[in-house]
């Protein structure tokens, strides 16, 4: 059960590699933080936490709500065009991905050897989902990509606290969400305030400051 | 162990600390007394006083210097002098080249600090506590490679502050930059600070062993003897001539020095005795007649606004006092008896020749005359610079308009530099009695019993080898000059009067003889130039001012020489650190994207590379 | 009339900050006396690392509202700055000191991990407080770079509970709990989990080769804020590396995992700083570039290891703070004078403004380690504990990178405080909390060079114990 | 009794030093052929420059008055000091061959003063040039007597003079020392008595300014200076002496025996001169290069002990 929807979660990562329009990857990233969230459900069904409950019950608001929706608001209103620029086409994205999902995996025998495979893949899924949210970092051009590349390292992070971790305490999950949502704020101030002096958002040619 | 300076505030004053305090208030006293005319009308009223202080500030640090008893605190108050002497670099700070003058000398200067740290750190390992006795307690135990490397690194260290060849560099940028007076105790009394540390450290704490360490210092005393001499023979702005010589001058001082090393470590303890009284006489006599000249060349500047010696000429009667004071200086300089320098590179001689004769096996006995050669080719050199700086600066008719309108110096100013001179007579003809204080300093430093030794016959006259019939007395020389000089005059004035007529110089019969005519100091150093021309490459460069396609109007010629330390060893490491800089300047191109990559690849190379540390 | 109130305002501020430095100050006492925290570690932790760490913010925090109850209310009479926007100035400052106190304060350490990322969302803003296009994209790399790495070290803080929960520990990350079960962490999991946090925080600290975002985010912030930045944020940076490094050494059993990524990265920190000093033109630029290289200095004191090289880095951090916040102070009046960052047009400083100029030059001789100052005791003990440590190597790569940006530093420096003042500028007087903000530095700075108070003397050994363990 | 002998040979060297130039001169006359002026010339023009008048340059000042007067003095003082038929001169308390060298020195740089001091470029072309041999001269002799100061132990010029038999080391110094002498009084290896050519001129340009008595005692000092060389190197190179005592024969023949060892130094001199052709100025540093290897080989060979 668990194991499905963590697949499901990496497969919304690739989604997000292979995508080529912002309007794309909210989705891509509105759908991951769902199935994120169902697994934070179960697993709160499972040990019959409160605190879990609640948790997820933030994470729906926020990530699959809020976020998506401002994100999507912002690109309305800004109307940046929608494609965001790719350093790397789709097809290489991809086998980056997989050669994340890989190295993960390695690393993670590596890192913890001799645990059960469910632990491992955990562990490799949520690896690379963080390295999947580093790529787009890295390899998009936009501004609203590296908001939403942070967002995915976070949900990488967060599914690796709950799987493997057993979860964080309660209090420092709350603080996590709420750095997590104030980022999120600020950074589309950010972009707001980007796009009014410069007309774009293109953080390539962000390049005035160097040496 | 605690190592901030409070705890470690511990003073010496031993023999050794107290002949250095006393060169610096020799020189120190007489230059604040020039100061007080010197500065009048050149700075306003604040500034005056600020100088004032940090000159105060400047001569504190050197005597701390010399006398604290601790590792750290000797640091610190080295590290205060270097910065208070910045400072004074850089007084003048509306001229561009003193600001460049004292960035160079603070980086050289601190390169060298970064030596003493380091040897300093070294001692401290094998010692308990950083105060002199454990350190010389240490040294004693210290393996001889550490030892070996210890020396290295404070030669280093002490050579960059003395200035000695190759690391002269900055000492002509920084001494002419400073108001004179300040010139006058920089190179009259700071760089001795780096042969008190020499001698303080090396010869007295961690004690000669080696005898190539003594090869190594006299080696690098002959180079600076002559690169210093020879540069300075090629200058005509007068303070950085005199700085030149600071260099050249060290250089004779180390000669003593170094033999004092080589002779220790070969057993001749007597003969080291000699060879470190020669040095530190030197010492004494370079700190009195370079100060003094420094003060000349101040008033000079003073009086005529320019350093540019080939500007000047016929002060001498425009400012018969300062020409006259200037004069014994340069007499002294060039080792003319009966003044000081004579005594001192007459000592330093026979120290070489003795430690020869008597301490040293074949090789080294070569090597010892071949550096008592390169001794008397500096001093004759030596000799011919100052007939140049005295000659053109002060004699023959005026070839500028600020020369011409030149005016004598205050009293204040006349004062100070007499002092200077009365001790250049005087520390050549008490030259005995020197050399007794200086032997107990010596056999304090050198931790050498000078029982029943004194260099000396009787009050007049100096034997360094009794029984050898090797003698001099100053006072006799002196008499005879004195009494023959007195005969010829009496001779030309009353015995033997005619008459004298003034009339013009002859001038072949080309009757428009001008102080353009006159020899100048470049054309003066013409013939050292070609000699020397492996070591200046000169250069030339002529241009012809066309009026017309058939008429040139005029040439323009000058010659340069080239300076070899800078051009071929400073500027292309200073080339080579600015495009390594330049290479790192592009892991900064200012994309984001890069950044995070940055970071992404730090993790990976870190995880894969986990095992290996 | 309104810059009079926003002066007002600043005032009444500075005073606040004045009162915590003294309650930072007794607090620290107080610690250091008993030896232990003297309140029991439940949320909050006080003990005598963290304390000390509050001292030196406060110290920083008390000069910077002081130099703001000037500098802001000058930007409002030049009506640079709304009267609103400084309002919002003095609450975004208050924010960023408060959420790094909570940093130094908090127990555990994933509320340590949230309030770090909070102290770049604040002071994000203090960035970008003057809205150009130099200061937004500076702002945005800032917080976007900063944000990356700060994940990172989330990551390395889940790898350290799970660590926990293999070692069969309670669900917590309590650093106290961490620090008990230390012992029985697995130790591959904690290796990789420094990694992450060394990075993750190591970002935030300015150590090279993730220091990119340093350099832009400090010569474009506010000065104030820049002298935050340098003087008191990136140290608070290593204070969690610190706390995790605790944790690493006793798993491991030894410091030389620890040792060794810590001077590899402050070497690294210091050559390129060394070589980017060189070739600056920007003011604040080399001043940000210095503040790496001391960040380098840091790292490898910490890597270096053993009681005086730990009390050295700690009074590092001191000396740093002082020494840098008085040199951004008068960066910030400097600039504001000449209306330009690039050092090859600002000439004739010493003339134009004595006192900054004075204390200016003062402060740059400090920060490449002059004598009487204080940071060539702090580095001192470095090299020296270096020396005895046997790292020769090490330490003579130290010297030298310092001799390189010693070289550059004085070399900048002295040509824009030298020379005669640009024509049309007359000279003009600091308003007097400027000069109050100088002076309460330059004490520091002068003062811990010759002769460390014994509150200070006490606060950094307590500090150093529980850095090396005893 | 000591000092009575220092005073007669002090008179009697004074005395015969314009002599030396007179025989040199008249030698070298009668090598080219020619009559030449008679051997006591020089004593005519000392007394012939006495009861002259001057003329001095207007331009110049009191450096340029006093420079013939240390000059003379110099020589003078350096004469004391110089070994000659007196043996043990215990005048030389006061002084060895170093003290001398120096001594020369200063008449020197007074003399170059004085070129400098009247403004003419000839003056100045002299002065430099001076110097500039000088201070390649000096570290030559001083070369030269560390050889020989290996022997003795001591730069005591009477020490030095005996210091042993005729051997390889003593005649490299002597050579060395010859060449030397040879420039310092004015001969080789460009500079020229006879005539006032600027390409020859050193020492007549540095003086040409000077007329009456100051010249007189100019050229008085350089007579002296060079029967000071002369009497140093007669010990080195022939080194037999004869030594003085009391009562008159013995005297006699001691003085005698002296001056012809003078003389036949003189002798060398002369067909030196005639034999060497000059050298361009510029070239001079090979000159004393030569000079400066017969040192090393001295030093060597008496290291060697041959």
């Amino acid at each position: 059960m668990e194991t499905l929807i963590v697949t499901a979660i990496v497969i919304g990562a690739y989604c997000m590699c292979i995508a080529k329009r912002i309007t794309a990857l909210v989705r891509g990233f509105a759908m991951q933080s769902f199935f994120l969230c169902l697994y934070t459900l179960v697993r709160a069904w499972k040990e019959h936490s409160p605190e879990l409950y609640i948790v997820a019950g933030l994470l729906f608001c926020l990530k699959v709500m809020v976020i998506p929706y401002s994100l999507d608001k912002i690109c309305r209103k800004i109307k940046v065009k929608d494609n965001l620029g790719l350093f790397v086409n789709t097809q290489v994205s991809l086998v980056c991905a997989l050669a994340f999902t890989y190295g993960a995996w390695v690393f993670s025998n590596m890192a913890v050897p001799g645990q059960d495979p469910a632990m491992t893949a955990a562990l490799t899924a949520s690896l690379t989902i963080v390295m999947a949210g580093m790529f787009l970092m890295v390899f998009r051009m936009k501004a609203l990509t590296q908001t939403i590349g942070l967002l995915v390292m976070e949900n990488g992070i967060f599914l690796l606290a709950s799987s493997i971790a057993g979860g964080l305490p309660f209090f420092v999950e709350i603080s996590i969400f709420l750095d997590v949502f104030v980022s999120v704020i600020i950074l589309n101030i950010f972009v707001y305030r980007i796009n009014k002096l410069f007309t774009h958002i293109d953080v390539t040619k962000l390049t005035r400051l160097k040496g | 162990m605690d190592y901030f300076i409070l705890a470690h505030i511990r003073f010496i004053f031993d023999p050794l600390s107290v002949f250095f305090l006393a060169v610096i208030a020799a020189v120190s006293a007489p230059a604040l007394i020039y100061s007080a005319g010197y500065l009048k009308g050149q700075f306003n009223r604040p500034r005056i006083v600020f100088l004032h202080a940090l000159s105060v500030v400047f001569i504190l640090s050197m005597a701390w210097v010399v006398t604290s008893a601790d590792l750290i605190a000797f640091l610190f108050a080295w590290e205060v002098m270097s910065l208070v002497s910045f400072f004074l670099v850089v007084f003048e700070h509306e001229h561009e080249q003193s600001v460049q003058a004292g960035v160079i000398y603070a980086i050289m200067t601190h390169v060298g600090t970064g030596f003493l740290i380091a040897a300093f750190m070294l001692i401290a390992q094998y010692s308990r506590g950083l105060d002199l006795d454990s350190v010389r307690v240490a040294c004693a135990s210290m393996p001889s490679d550490v030892r070996n490397l210890v020396f290295i690194f404070l030669l280093a260290g002490f050579g960059t502050k003395a200035g000695i060849v190759p690391v002269h560099i900055w000492l002509p940028y920084a001494h002419p930059q400073a108001p004179s007076h300040i010139s006058c105790i920089m190179s009259g009394v700071m760089i001795k600070t780096a042969v008190y540390g020499l001698i303080r450290f090396v010869i007295g704490l961690l004690g000669v062993t080696e005898p190539w360490w003594g090869v190594l210092v006299l080696i690098l005393a002959m180079v600076s003897c002559l690169a210093g001499v020879i540069y300075a023979l090629m200058e005509h702005d007068i303070k950085k001539l005199l700085a030149y010589h600071s260099v050249e001058n060290i250089g004779i001082i180390l000669l003593g020095v170094g033999a004092c090393m080589l002779l220790t470590a070969m057993g001749g303890t007597y003969w080291a005795l000699l060879a470190l009284v020669a040095g530190l006489y030197h010492l004494m006599n370079h700190a009195v007649f370079k100060g003094l000249l420094f003060l000349g060349a101040g008033a000079v500047f003073k009086a005529t606004g320019t350093r540019d010696m080939e500007k000047m000429g016929g002060l001498i009667r425009t400012m018969p006092w300062t020409a006259g004071l200037f004069l014994l200086g340069a007499m002294a300089i060039s080792g003319l008896p009966p003044l000081n320098g004579f005594v001192s590179e007459w000592l330093t001689l026979q120290a070489l020749f003795l430690g020869a004769f008597h301490a040293a096996p074949g090789g080294y006995r070569l090597f010892l005359g071949i550096a008592a050669a390169v001794l008397a080719f500096t001093s004759g050199l030596a000799a011919a610079c100052f007939v140049k700086a005295f000659g053109i600066t002060f004699l023959a008719e005026p070839r500028s308009q600020q020369a011409r309108g030149a005016q004598e110096a205050p009293v204040s100013m006349r004062a100070g530099m007499a002092v200077l001179a009365g001790l250049t007579v005087v520390l050549g003809l008490g030259a005995v009695w020197m050399i007794r204080a200086l032997v107990v300093v010596a056999g304090s430093a050198a931790s050498i019993d000078t029982a029943g030794v004194s260099f000396g016959l009787n009050n007049l006259v100096i034997s360094p080898a009794p029984g050898s019939g090797t003698y001099l007395s100053v006072p006799l020389i002196f008499l005879a000059l004195a009494l023959f000089a007195a005969g010829i005059t009496v001779y030309y004035q009353r015995i033997n009067k005619r008459q004298v007529t003034a009339f013009r110089t002859w001038d072949c019969g080309y009757y428009s003889l001008s102080s353009r005519n006159e020899y100048t100091a470049t054309a003066f150093s013409k013939p050292f130039r070609i000699a020397f021309s492996f070591l200046l490459m000169p250069y030339r460069r002529t241009r012809k001012i066309w009026d017309t396609f058939y008429q040139v109007r005029s040439f323009s010629y000058e010659t340069h020489t080239t300076p070899v330390f800078k051009k071929y060893f400073y500027d292309p490491l200073l080339r080579l650190i600015f495009n390594m800089a330049g290479v790192m300047r592009r892991i900064q191109p200012g994309s984001i994207h890069l950044y995070i990559g940055y970071i992404f690849v730090t993790v990976i190379v870190l995880v894969i590379m986990m095992r290996r540390y | 009339m309104n810059f009079q109130r926003i002066r007002g305002i600043g005032i009444a501020h500075a005073v606040a900050y004045g009162v915590i430095v003294c309650g930072a100050a007794a607090l620290m006492l107080r610690t250091a006396a008993a030896g232990k925290p003297v309140v029991e570690p439940g949320f909050f932790l006080l003990d005598g690392l963290s304390v000390f760490f509050m001292f030196v913010i406060s110290i920083v925090g008390f000069a910077a509202a002081l130099y703001s109850a000037g500098y802001i209310s000058h930007d409002v009479q030049e009506g640079r700055v709304s009267e609103r926007k400084a309002l919002m100035y003095y609450a975004l400052f208050d924010l960023f000191l408060a959420s790094m106190f909570l940093v130094l304060s908090v127990n555990s350490l994933g509320i340590l991990w949230a309030a770090v990322e909070m102290t770049t969302l604040v002071s994000a803003f203090l960035v970008g407080f003057y809205r150009t296009k130099q200061s937004i994209e500076a702002a945005w790399k800032y917080i976007v770079v900063c944000s990356v790495g700060i994940i990172l070290a989330l990551l390395g803080t889940i790898f350290f509970s799970y660590a926990m929960s293999c070692a069969g520990g309670p669900r917590t990350l309590n650093w106290t709990d961490l620090h008990s079960y230390a012992a029985l962490l697995d130790r591959n999991i904690v290796r990789i989990a420094f990694i992450f946090i060394l990075v993750g925080y190591g970002t935030k600290a300015g150590i090279a080769p993730m220091h990119t975002w340093l350099p832009d985010a400090h010569s474009q912030a506010v000065a104030p804020a820049s002298a935050l930045l340098s003087a008191v944020l990136l140290p608070t940076a290593l204070y969690a590396i610190m706390r995790f490094g605790l944790i690493v050494n006793i798993s491991l059993g030894s410091v030389d995992y620890f040792s060794r990524l810590l001077t590899a990265f402050g070497l690294a920190s210091l050559g390129i700083a060394a070589g980017l000093l060189l070739v600056q033109k920007d003011l604040k630029r080399l001043l940000a570039y210095s503040s790496i290289e001391h960040i380098g200095v840091i790292c490898t004191g910490l890597g270096i290891g053993g009681p005086v090289a730990v009390f050295g880095v700690l009074l590092h951090i001191l000396n740093h703070a002082a020494v840098k916040s008085l040199l951004f102070f008068g960066a910030g009046a400097i600039v504001s004078r000449y209306g330009t960052h690039n050092m090859r047009l600002i000439r004739g400083v010493g003339r134009s403004m004595p006192f900054t100029g004075v204390l200016f030059a003062a402060a740059a001789c400090a920060l490449i380690g002059f004598p009487p100052f204080s940071i060539f005791m702090s580095e001192l003990l470095i090299v020296i504990s270096g020396f005895s440590k046997g790292a020769y190597a090490l330490t003579a790569a130290l010297l030298f990178f310092l001799a390189v940006a010693f070289g550059a530093v004085i070399f900048h420096i002295w040509r824009m405080l030298s020379g005669r003042m640009p024509k049309g500028l007359q000279q003009a007087d600091e308003p007097l909390s400027i000069k109050a903000a100088y002076v309460f530095l330059f004490i520091f700075i002068l003062g811990l060079g010759i002769w460390v108070p014994g509150i200070i003397r006490d606060g950094i050994t307590a500090a150093a114990q529980v850095l090396t363990g005893i | 009794m000591k000092a009575v002998e220092l005073m007669v040979q002090f008179l009697f060297l004074c005395i015969i030093a314009p002599l030396v130039s007179g025989i040199i001169a008249k030698v070298k006359n009668n090598l080219r052929m020619r009559k030449g002026a008679p051997v006591l010339q020089p004593y005519y023009n000392l007394i012939k420059l006495a009861s002259k008048d001057e003329v001095v340059s207007a331009t110049t000042s009191w450096v340029f008055r006093i420079a013939p007067v240390i000059v003379l003095a110099s020589s003078l003082a350096a004469l004391l000091l110089a070994p000659a038929f007196v043996s043990a001169n215990s005048a030389n308390a006061a002084g060895d061959v170093l003290a001398i060298l120096f001594i020369f020195a200063l008449g020197r740089f007074f003399m170059a003063l004085a070129g400098l001091d009247a403004g003419s470029s000839f003056g100045g072309m002299g002065s430099s040039r001076e110097m500039f041999i000088a201070s390649f001269a000096e570290p030559c002799a001083s070369l030269a007597v560390f050889s020989l100061f290996l022997r003795s132990g001591s730069t005591n010029p009477e020490f030095l003079a005996h210091a042993g038999t005729l051997n390889a080391g003593t005649i490299f110094a002597g050579l060395c020392l010859m060449m030397v002498i040879i420039a310092e009084t004015s001969r080789l290896p460009v500079d020229n008595q006879e005539t006032h050519l600027e390409l020859t001129m050193v020492h007549e340009a540095m003086v040409l300014e000077y007329s009456g008595r100051a010249l007189a005692f100019i050229e008085a000092g350089s007579y002296i200076k060079q029967i000071v060389w002369f009497g140093i190197l007669a010990h080195i190179l022939l080194p037999a002496t004869v030594s003085f005592s009391a009562g008159l024969v013995p005297v006699v023949t001691a003085v005698m025996f002296f001056f012809g060892r003078i003389a036949v130094l003189a002798l060398v001199v002369a067909v030196l001169e005639v034999v060497i052709a000059k050298l361009r100025l510029f070239r001079m540093p090979d000159y004393f290069g030569f000079a400066a290897v017969f040192g090393l080989f001295a030093v060597i060979s008496s290291l060697m002990g041959i």
